[in-house]
Parts: structure tokens; C-alpha cells; sequence
């Protein structure tokens, strides 16, 4: 298969008898929202994703769509997607406010963590400077580094990810 | 291409601390200024129109207002980063706050907008209105300051009878507002007012005027430089208003007494140049008659100028930021030459049936109209998502003619060619339609009590035979 | 493939056994409304999407609405035709000009044709009266009248169908 | 709503016999005077927006012209069928056959435009350059009749000189015309614009005519009534040409010679006077210096007439319909105050860097430029399918401001906003950005010639180093 492919399925815990608050949020939504969010669900994939998909499925409890594109059209469709797929169990670490991201306390010192360390909940990983105040970036959970992606004294959003966390196994399964 | 050369342009680069179809209003004017723009912006307006006419957008902080467009240290850390050198507040949120003028001016930006001292001195509206009595400003009867307690509201409503208003210190937009009209009803109305303004615009204080129901709302378009040119832009009716929020605003002001609009005018000039105002401002009364009292003053651009910039040809987005640049206006009053009237109506995601609603959603059809003589303010685009967060404009319609009766003709035909739809999306558009076929508005009689009234209507259950 | 392929199942609370408050939704709305709303996901997805999608497949509850448009780039056809489908053996004479429909040479006479009768090439079937003209409307194939669509003395305009013709057996099947 | 009473527009239901922007242009008009309107389509406009627009759509024909909106038994009949009591023809298609005007009065119903004699005189371009030599106008040295033979054309190449051009005497649009700069070009020229002439207009007599390389397409647009008032309404510059036709429009045309503006207004209502014209008409002129040249007159609204109607105010359509139903105009000469500079863009689905190549699909992505001072005129829409069948042009974007600089570069901020897009579909958006953009252009030092130098050089392949 050429084509890239996107599965946005949101199947809650089994497959079997779901349950829960999403499904409650489901029904309250009635039929033509629920086909609008699934819309919305797949516009949003295209959008995002750097490559166009031959085929979209999203399903919401019972409602499902599922769009399929023509092998021919999709053009750019050589390289494969980034890492969405590939890395799906990571934590990350995204910018609480706008400022200019520091990886150590000063220039020069040793960056506040690197790829391979392990961090604990509350531990400092790096700075963001607003307003020329320096405000602290706590990890909120365990895990190991496994990169910092933006350079240092470089620019950030709110929002933008900062670190990936891979979370301790124990925690994982648990 | 970049039509202006770099030293004619008044700045280089300018922040807009806005969102929604402001926000790309100021854009636009910026980039027929060779101006370079930067939008920031809250995570729900990651795809607005604004964001995506920019040159650079900057994401500053979550959905919610008081952590993105509400909060200064952000707007000012990336203003700063990116090397604007000012920032355009846009209308709502920070536009007429103080506080955020002088953090900017402390910061180096320049602030497009009156002195932070002028801004605080009219933004408290009892405050104000003192300060355009002594100018000689006509203004309505009442207690032209806080009222201190239960017994202090009984003296001013025996002092200016009944119906009155209760407003917040603190308040605009439509918000912090009650009328009274029975006596039983001044101290609830006192208490809720006073816990309403607290709450949203954390002052508690309100005062109390006359209220006129059968007045309408005129207000005067000034401009004015730092170089001591103040003009007036001619007047503006917005006395169609649901919940004190206008829906329909058009130049010229139709149908005032004679010496009225000179009046006006000639006060709002006055006005401006007894407190140092300096770039775009608006002055509010209302007028019943021969009668006409001096509301407020908005320190800002409003949703309404394009009906003034449609009958003067005056970009007066332009002129702000020429004036904030310290530069004068590039026109003086004889050159102010209005031509035909304008009409603004906005068209909001609401329901009207439901008391005005907020309705937000997918715009899956979204065509705006066009043709002769129809200007259309809109971020909204086919497939975006109105956020819940924020207000439910989604369009201005504006349209231009030689006379009033053209004008509102030409907004009908307008407002019955444009295609707003998706799942739960109902617009104001055809109550909009409705008031235009409404023979008091056609005729000019009507008040700001008219839309009350036609939704009055509207909602009483037709009778069988 | 060649045609397009509509398939508006309404299955019921057959197989899927799902029930609860969501079940109840699409009851409510009914199959006529359950099946227009699909219609519509249908219709925004193609609209929303860059490309034209080659198969949508939209499912709420118990209704489901599958479409597939053939590899070709047909693009006209993302709305079915209204009858085209459910009578597709039958011929339609369509209006060759805008103008009045006659379904006599003049009031009170006996009408060309009438369902049920057999009409051969070059049959008269009607009249168009445009610009104080009489144009006689021809047969151009065999066929028995199923009926005559349009009533008599009313406009009709440029390919607007007048009558349908079943095609005789011998016909179809050489 | 019905703003206009029944007893005071100009006629109760009038037939678009068009299609495209313009169609929906006159449905505009239509509706905001209160008339209802029936638009006559063919089987490929089914979803346009003046079908959608209109209070009633009929088919009459394939997607084929010559059996849609060139067959006048068609239009007619729906015209009489559906009550319409006037036809609007538009541009291009049947709105200068005075045959159709004929029909159209045979049957009682009022063609919106000349009579059918002034435009059968002025229609024979030979014929009308006469008549227009004989009322004073200045005229291009050439033939001033149709040409024989080859002998005939060597004596008048012999007295007119090189470079000439070779019309159509039936020509329009841009069609029919060669341009002879050497000697042995000249018969093949001949022979070739003949046998074209021939078979798109039926018509295979064509006439000689000086070129001038450097020159400026200058038109004057006129509106006369049947009460003998004849007024202009100034100039517009349409040089910006590929092939002939027109991709940019100004008004007023900048840059003319002191004196010169007069003298082609003051030509153009003569000229007007002189054969009896009423309703809306355009006088063309070439203009190289001093030297003015009248070239034909157009009986009809032209595409570029917003940029009139954006600098006077006057709606143009409205007038046609005014004096159509034979009353006066309703301004006089001294009510056309024109103010500030307005420019057209058209924007086609055709690829400029294939020759103009039409490039017609489906728009997935239709987003039209708005806010101050800017006007679309479109009949685009997200979804819909540009026909293949007829001219490629989807969108004139017009821009107004005080200046020429201004509105320049308010066009060009413009047209950057404008999203167009769909599978297969380009658009000319960028290289009307390029011509914005051209020194030449902006110092309103252009000719007709500077498309064909500005793509020559975007052709012109790129050398390394």
C-alpha cells in the first residue's frame, strides 16, 4: 500500500459494552452533532497530518465514518509520517506560557536535564523567560528524557512541546 | 509588494492584541501600510482568519480570555520578541484598560490608543461625566457619582424620578446595566447591578441616571492628533440594540432636530480637546428631541466605524496609527465631505428566538455577500469553527447608497444573499431583516426600544381566528 | 466500476446489538431523518475535502450510508440523480426547448398519447408551443407510455422530462 | 422586503439574459428597486449564483450558446411567459445584436440598452468611426472602411504606415484583430482575420487602422436618457490588456496629457448626442501623448464599470433600468463628483504561464477578499464548478481609496487574501499581483504593451550564474 494510513479510532477501554462519560457525551450529542464531530474528526486528521491519507475511519460508540481517497491523487505520498504512530506512549512537557526556553540556568552551566535522564514529579527541566522573569518548568511525572525539542534560548508558544517523557514500564502497565 | 517605502510607514512592525474580525481589520490596514503584523492568539483561534492574514501569529495562552487576550505580560513578552513597536488593542478585552497602556508605554510600545492618564480619567463614566459637565457638556440628570448606599439611591430617584438606569462605574459593552421602572424594584435592582459589576468588572460601584425609553443613541466619531487637530467624523444611530448590544448602526444619524447633529458635534469636539483625547473616539448621547444628554466616551475603534469610513472615505484604522506614531491626521475638518448613508448590521450566531442564544459551531456554508456598494467585515471562512468562548459576531455587513431608503434596500437584498449555515448555527440575520422592513425604522421614528418591541412580538403565539 | 453505488441500509437493531440512549436518538429521529443527516456527512465530507473522496461511509447507530464514486473523475455525479436509479430501464422524452407542453393537437382533443400505448420513432407525443410556434415533440425509440409527467398547458423548461418510455423486452435484452 | 413601492420602480419583472457575475450584478440592482427578476440559464449554470439569486430560473438550452444564450426564441418566450415586461442583456452574448433588441420590441418587451438602429450604426465599427469622424471626433488615420482586397490594403498600409492593426468590422471582445508590424506580414494578416472574422461573427469585412505600440486604452463612460440629458461620469484607464482583453481598470485614468480628460468627455457626449444614444455606453479612445484617437463605442454595460460606480457612487444598472423604463436620469452633469481612485482586478481561472490557458474545475477553496473600501463582484462560490463552456473570468475585485498609491496597494492586499482553489484550477491572482507591483505600472507610466513585455520576461527562462 502506497498511501499513508490514519485510523482515529476512539474505542474507549474493550471492544465489547462501552460505558462511561464519553459515551453519556455521546448520546447527549444526538445524531447530527455526532456525525458533525466525526466531520470535524476527519477534517481535522487531513489538516494535520503532513501527508494526505487514502483512508480516514473515525468512530465515536456507535457512530462511524470512514472516507477513502484514490490511490492517484495522493502525490506526496512518500515519505512516511513523522512519529505519530511510531512513539504513541510518550509524555510530553508543553510550554505553560510564551517566552524564550532556556535548558540551563545560565548560559554555560549544565542543562537542567538531557535525553536518557530520568525525572521525577516537581524536578525543574527548564526554563522559560517572560517578561524578563524566569519561570520554572516543572516535569509533572516520572519518566525517562527521551529528547528536548526546542534549542535553547530559543522562542516559545503556549502550548508547544518542549520534552518527551518516556513513562517508567511499572506505570505503564499498571 | 510593499506600496509604502520604509520611511513613510509609521511603524515597522505592530502587534494586534485582538482576535475576530478586529483583529483582521487592523491587518488588513497595516498591510496596505507596508506595515508588518503579528496576531497572538489563544489556542481556540489557532485557524481565525486574522491568524492566518498575519505575517507572524504567536500563540500566548488558552481559550480562556483572562490567560491569553486579557493578559498583559504575554502580549508584551512577544510584542518585545518579535520587535513590534506597537500594539493595537482592537476593540473589547485590553483596548481601553489603563493599566495595559502603561505597562506597554513602560515597555517602549507605543499603544494605539488616547494617554494612559485620559483613558483612566473617562473610564470611569461618573468620573466622566463630571469632568463634560464642567466642559459644558449637556448630560442626562442624575447622581454623576457612585452611590453610596440604599438611602443615597432613594434621594437621586426622588431627585430624577422613575424610569432610571443603573449602570456600573466600571462598565461598557452593554454589561452592568438595569432599568428601573417601579419604585419595588429600585433596591433589587441596586443589589443585583452592584454584585454584577463586582463580579465582572471587579469595581462594585454604580450610579444611577434617567432613562429615556423613547431616546435613541447618536454618538460622534472623533479623531484628533498630537499636534492639538481634533475633527469629527459626523454622527452614527445605534438604537438598535438587543440587550444594550447594537445590531444596527448607520451614518448619517437620520431624522434629528434641527441644530441637533451640530450640537453634538460641536460638543464631542469640545469634549475631546478639554481632556487631551488623542486618536480615534467615540461620544455617545442620547437624544429625544430638542433634548440630548452625554453618555460616555469609548477611548477606542468600534465595531460600528465602517458605516463612518463608508460615508467620509476615511480609513480610520489609518489614522490611528498615524496619530500614534506622533504624526498629525492627514486630514483636517473642511476635508471631512460625507457622501450618501451607510448602514452596518451584524450578524451574530445566535438565536434570536431564544433570547440571543449564543449558537457557535462549523460554518459548513459560509458565502458572505458582495456586489455594488457592500463592504463585509468577516474572519468567518466556509469549514471554520465559531469558538464558544468569545462573542458571536461572525459578520458586519455594511452597505452604502445615495439615500437612507437605497441604503436599506441594498442591505436586504445583501443580508437575503448571504449563506451562513452549519449544525446548530442560527444567525441574527433575519431578525436583522425583519427590523429593516419595520415601518417605525424605515421611517426613522424608531427608538432603542424597537428591537424589544419586534421581539415582542415575535414570541407572543399567534391567535386563531 | 463504472456507476456509482448508493447504499442507504436501515438495519434495524439486528446484528449490532447496541441499545441504550443512542439507540433511542435514531429512533427518534426516524429513518427518513436518520438517513438525511447521513447524506449530509456525506456532503460536508466531500465538500471539506481537498480531494474527492472515492468512498464515504458514514454509520450512526443502526443506519449506515455508503457511497463510492468510480476511479474515473467524474465528478458530477456526488449527488444522485432523483429517479435515475429506482427505474433505470426506463427512457425519458425530455423537453428539446422551453415552452408551453401540449398533450393535444388542440383543446379537447384526444391527447398523442396515453400510458399504456405503444409508440414507435418519429411517433408525435406531444407539442411545445414556443414563440407562437407549435413544434411537434417526437418518440425517437419503441416503447410503451408509462406516463406523461408534465400536465397539460403547463411550462416546461429546456430538458425537463415529459414522458417515460418502457423500452420493449426484445429491445433490452439485444 | 420590498423597499420600493410598485408604483415607483421602474418595471414590475425584468429577464437576465445572461449568465456570470454579471447576471447577478443586474438580479442585485433588481432586487434592492424592487423588481423581480427571472434568469434564463443553461444546463451548465444550473447551481450559479444568479440562478440561486433569482426570484425565478429557467432553462432554455445546453451548455452550447448558440442554443442557450444566443437564442433569442428562447429567451423571449420565457420573457413572455413569465410576465417580464424588460430584458437585461449584460455583456457579451446578445447585448449589442440589434436583431435580439428588434425581436425583443416586436414583442413588447423593453431591451435594456440602445435602440436597435443606434446600435446596428454604431455596431458596424468602419460605419461608426465615420459617423464619429463626421460629428468631429478625432479618429485613427486608417481605412474608416471595410477593406476590398489586397491592392486596397497595400494603398492604405502605403498611407497609414507600420505597425497597423486589422480589425473586425463586427469584432468585439478583443476578437478579431491582428497586429502587422513588417511588410510581408501583411497579407497573411489579412487573410487570417478575415477568415476568423468569418467565422466567429459571420461577418468576414475587416478594416485597417494605425497602431500605436505606445499608447494608452482610455475609455469614457456616458449615460443619456430620452429627455436629451447626456452626462459622463469620467474616464477609465484599461490598459493592462492580454490578447486584447482588458485585466485591469482604473478611474479616473491617471496621468493623462493637461486638457486631454476634456477633450475626450467633451468627444464622448457629442458623439453620444449625435446618434441619439440612450442608456449606459463606453466611448473608446487610444491616447499616446496628445494624440487621441477614437476607436468604437460599446452599447452596453461593460465589466469594468464598478470602478466608476465605486469613485461617482452611481449605481450604473439602476440608471439603465431608469431610463429604460424611459424616465429621466436621476443626476445631472454637476452631480457627478467623483471622488479618490477605485481599480479592478479580474481574477480568471486561466493559467498565465501557459498563455492564458482556461483552466476551469471545480473551487474546493473560495475565500473572497473583504473589509474597507473593497468590493467583489463574483458569482464563485466554495463547491461550485466553473463551466468549461464560458469565459474564465470568476471574480473583479475592486479596491477604493483617496489615492492611486493607496488604492493600489489596498488592491494588492486584497487580492493576497483572496483564497481560490481546486483541483486543476489556477488563477491570475499572482501576476495581477506582479503587474501591482511593476515600477512602470505604479508610476502610471504603462501601455497596452506592458502584459505582453511582463509575461515575455516571467517566459524567459532563468540562467544560472
Amino acid at each position: 500500500m502506497t498511501g499513508m494510513r490514519v485510523t482515529g479510532a476512539y474505542r474507549g477501554s474493550g471492544d465489547g459494552v462501552e460505558a462511561g462519560p464519553l459515551e453519556a457525551t455521546v448520546a447527549q450529542l444526538g445524531a447530527q452533532d455526532a456525525i458533525q464531530v466525526l466531520c470535524q474528526g476527519v477534517a481535522d486528521v487531513v489538516r494535520a497530518a503532513p501527508l494526505r491519507p487514502s483512508r480516514v475511519s473515525v468512530r465515536f460508540g456507535c457512530a462511524s465514518l470512514d472516507v477513502e481517497w484514490p490511490a492517484t491523487a495522493s502525490v506526496d505520498a512518500a515519505v512516511p509520517a513523522p512519529d505519530a504512530e511510531s512513539k504513541p506512549e510518550l509524555d510530553t512537557v508543553t510550554a505553560p506560557l510564551v517566552g524564550t526556553f532556556y535548558r540551563a540556568s545560565e548560559p554555560g552551566a549544565t542543562p537542567f536535564v538531557a535525553p536518557g535522564d530520568l525525572v521525577e514529579p516537581g524536578q525543574q527541566v527548564a526554563i522559560i523567560e517572560a517578561m524578563k522573569l524566569l519561570n520554572p518548568i516543572l516535569a509533572e511525572q516520572h519518566g525517562e528524557v527521551v529528547d528536548v525539542l526546542v534549542a535553547d534560548a530559543q522562542p516559545v508558544e503556549y502550548g508547544q512541546p518542549l520534552l518527551r517523557l518516556r513513562p517508567p514500564r511499572t506505570e505503564r502497565t499498571g | 509588494m510593499n506600496a509604502t517605502t520604509p520611511e513613510d510607514r509609521p511603524f515597522g512592525t505592530v502587534l494586534v492584541a485582538n482576535r475576530g474580525e478586529i483583529a483582521l481589520r487592523v491587518v488588513r490596514t497595516c498591510r496596505e501600510m507596508g506595515i508588518r503584523t503579528v496576531v497572538v492568539h489563544s489556542t481556540a483561534d489557532r485557524d481565525s482568519a486574522a491568524v492566518l492574514a498575519a505575517d507572524e501569529a504567536v500563540q500566548i495562552g488558552p481559550a480562556a480570555p483572562k490567560r491569553s487576550y486579557l493578559y498583559p505580560p504575554a502580549i508584551v513578552e512577544v510584542a518585545l520578541r518579535t520587535g513590534a513597536e506597537a500594539v493595537h488593542p482592537g476593540y473589547g478585552f485590553l483596548a481601553e484598560d489603563p493599566d495595559f497602556a502603561e505597562i506597554c508605554a513602560r515597555n517602549g510600545l507605543v499603544f494605539v490608543g488616547p494617554r494612559p492618564e485620559v483613558m483612566a480619567r473617562l473610564g470611569d463614566k461618573a468620573a466622566a461625566r463630571r469632568l463634560m459637565a464642567e466642559t459644558g457638556l449637556p448630560v442626562p440628570q442624575g447622581s454623576a457619582r457612585p452611590l453610596t448606599d440604599a438611602r443615597d439611591l432613594a434621594a437621586v430617584a426622588r431627585e430624577i424620578g422613575l424610569p432610571l438606569i443603573i449602570k456600573a462605574v466600571a462598565g461598557g459593552g452593554g454589561r452592568g446595566m438595569s432599568v428601573v421602572w417601579q419604585a419595588d424594584q429600585l433596591l433589587p435592582a441596586f443589589r443585583a447591578t452592584r454584585a454584577a459589576a463586582g463580579a465582572v468588572f471587579a469595581d462594585d460601584r454604580v450610579y444611577a441616571e434617567r432613562f429615556l425609553p423613547g431616546a435613541r443613541h447618536i454618538e460622534v466619531q472623533v479623531l484628533a492628533d498630537d499636534h492639538g487637530n481634533i475633527i469629527h467624523l459626523g454622527a452614527r444611530d445605534c438604537s438598535v440594540q438587543r440587550r444594550y448590544q447594537k445590531l444596527i448602526e448607520e451614518s448619517p444619524a437620520p431624522a434629528l432636530a434641527p441644530g441637533v447633529l451640530g450640537r453634538l458635534t460641536g460638543a464631542a469636539v469640545a469634549g475631546a480637546r478639554s481632556v487631551g483625547y488623542s486618536g480615534a473616539g467615540t461620544f455617545e448621547f442620547v437624544v429625544d428631541g430638542d433634548d440630548v444628554a452625554f453618555i460616555e466616551v469609548n477611548c477606542r475603534i468600534q465595531v460600528e466605524h465602517p458605516v463612518t469610513e463608508m460615508v467620509t472615505g476615511v480609513d480610520l484604522v489609518r489614522e490611528q496609527l498615524q496619530v500614534a506614531a506622533g504624526r498629525p491626521l492627514s486630514l483636517g475638518q473642511d476635508d471631512v465631505r460625507p457622501r450618501g448613508v451607510a448602514v452596518e448590521c451584524r450578524v451574530n450566531v445566535e438565536d434570536a428566538d431564544r433570547d440571543f442564544l449564543p449558537c457557535p459551531g462549523v460554518l459548513t456554508e459560509f458565502v458572505p455577500p458582495g456586489g455594488p456598494f457592500v463592504r463585509v467585515d468577516t474572519h468567518g471562512y466556509p469549514g471554520w469553527r465559531v469558538p464558544a468562548e468569545y462573542d458571536s459576531l461572525v459578520a458586519k455587513v455594511i452597505a452604502w447608497a445615495p439615500d437612507r431608503r437605497q441604503a436599506l434596500a441594498r442591505m436586504d437584498r445583501a443580508l437575503a444573499e448571504f449563506r451562513v449555515s452549519g449544525p446548530g448555527v442560527r444567525t441574527t440575520r433575519d431578525l436583522l431583516r425583519e427590523v429593516l422592513a419595520d415601518p417605525d425604522f424605515r421611517a426613522a421614528e424608531h427608538t432603542t426600544s424597537l428591537l424589544a418591541e419586534l421581539t415582542a412580538r415575535r414570541s407572543r403565539p399567534h391567535r386563531a381566528g
